[in-house]
């Protein structure tokens, strides 16, 4: 299950957490990246929707194709609103080699851009504004307005 | 009766339909003003699965969900 | 400059003081690879040797490199003994966009390991014995042995 | 004269030696056997730079490093 914080990560004890639990079990590296609210256009904030039970059901296949690698995979993410050089997305992968979890870091974190059932609002005066123009469709969309 | 939701910026309170299969929910849905500028940049999941044929069949109690373009990080 | 702790890292102060420091100085990523000893082949520890003013050299040309796209490189390494299951290597990298920090993080970690100046050892009952099958010649190796 | 360092597992103390190219330096080394075995495998380095041209001048006081091979992590 994805760990789903009430606005802002607490990030330093959450990665705290993830290493201690993790490091006397084998794992010979641990990879992590983190996602924090950069200031620019006049943003106060990043505010976002998650639509849980699609959340989780993409992430537990990613966790399934991981196992298969031997591989361990951890992530949590935020919900309503994360002001700027706040932390909204955290993820872990722990593994016996260092490839996999060097390569697997990067397909996940560009996996979980495009299919993550997540919505990205703008904060500016108080007001959300959806990130539409940089969000990306999901795999299979349009399916309604075809013909 | 299948239950419809409008996830993120869709905004709008989910619709109870009669429809029996996607492409019957895609036609009431496209008459819709609101909804119809979505249809094109949406996916859809039903029963909380993602599907990507119109003939997916629906029955009673069904959730039909509508994913607009999305951005997570 | 590279960290040297004497023995393991602590890992969750290290990690905890690198997102501290970085978090808003308006970096929208984070990546970090921790390294840990695994316990296999009977070791009870690694041991590592480090030629300190080597390794600042490499690592501050990979800090110059990186800093000439905007990111930030830290890193950390033990010398002496480093227990199973406790770490060895720690790295973070900070960068505006996820791209760069991702395909960095790899190439930084592939070339520490090919060309860092540090030497491990496996320590079998108290005793420390080179790990020469899993050591890899420097680029220029066996300059000294051409006719 | 020069003084030569053994990193790592080559375990030597370090010499100090009569040489003014590394050529001469590579001769000099080639006769010790504890050194000779690890010459192949070994990257050097002069005054804490990477060399790799025999050609490399050297003069009094200069340091020259024997690095095995390495890994780190």
């Amino acid at each position: 299950m994805v760990l789903i914080y009430n606005g802002p990560i607490d990030v330093q004890s959450l990665l705290s957490s993830w290493y201690s639990a993790e490091h006397n079990r084998n794992y010979g590296a641990m990879v992590t990246f983190v996602g924090t609210v950069r200031e620019e256009a006049g943003i106060e904030a990043l505010s976002f929707d998650i639509y849980r039970p699609l959340l989780d059901k993409w992430f537990e296949g990613w966790k399934r194709r991981l196992e298969k690698e031997g591989a361990l995979l951890a992530m949590a993410h935020s919900e309503g609103d994360v002001p700027v050089h706040t932390s909204s997305f955290a993820c872990a992968i722990f593994s016996p080699k260092r490839r996999i979890a060097l390569e697997m870091l990067d397909a996940f974190v560009e996996d979980f851009k495009a299919n993550a059932p997540i919505w990205k609002y703008d904060v500016i005066n108080g007001k959300r504004i959806y990130a539409k123009e940089r969000s990306t469709p999901m795999a299979g969309s349009g399916l309604l307005a075809k013909d | 009766m299948v239950k419809v939701e409008f996830l993120g910026p869709i905004g709008k309170s989910p619709v109870e339909v009669d429809a029996s299969t996607l492409s019957e929910l895609a036609e009431i849905l496209k008459k819709d003003p609101e909804v119809a500028q979505w249809l094109e940049q949406s996916a859809v999941a039903v029963n909380d699965t993602m599907v990507e044929s119109l003939d997916v069949k629906l029955k009673c109690g069904d959730k039909v969900s509508l994913l607009p373009p999305v951005c997570g990080g």
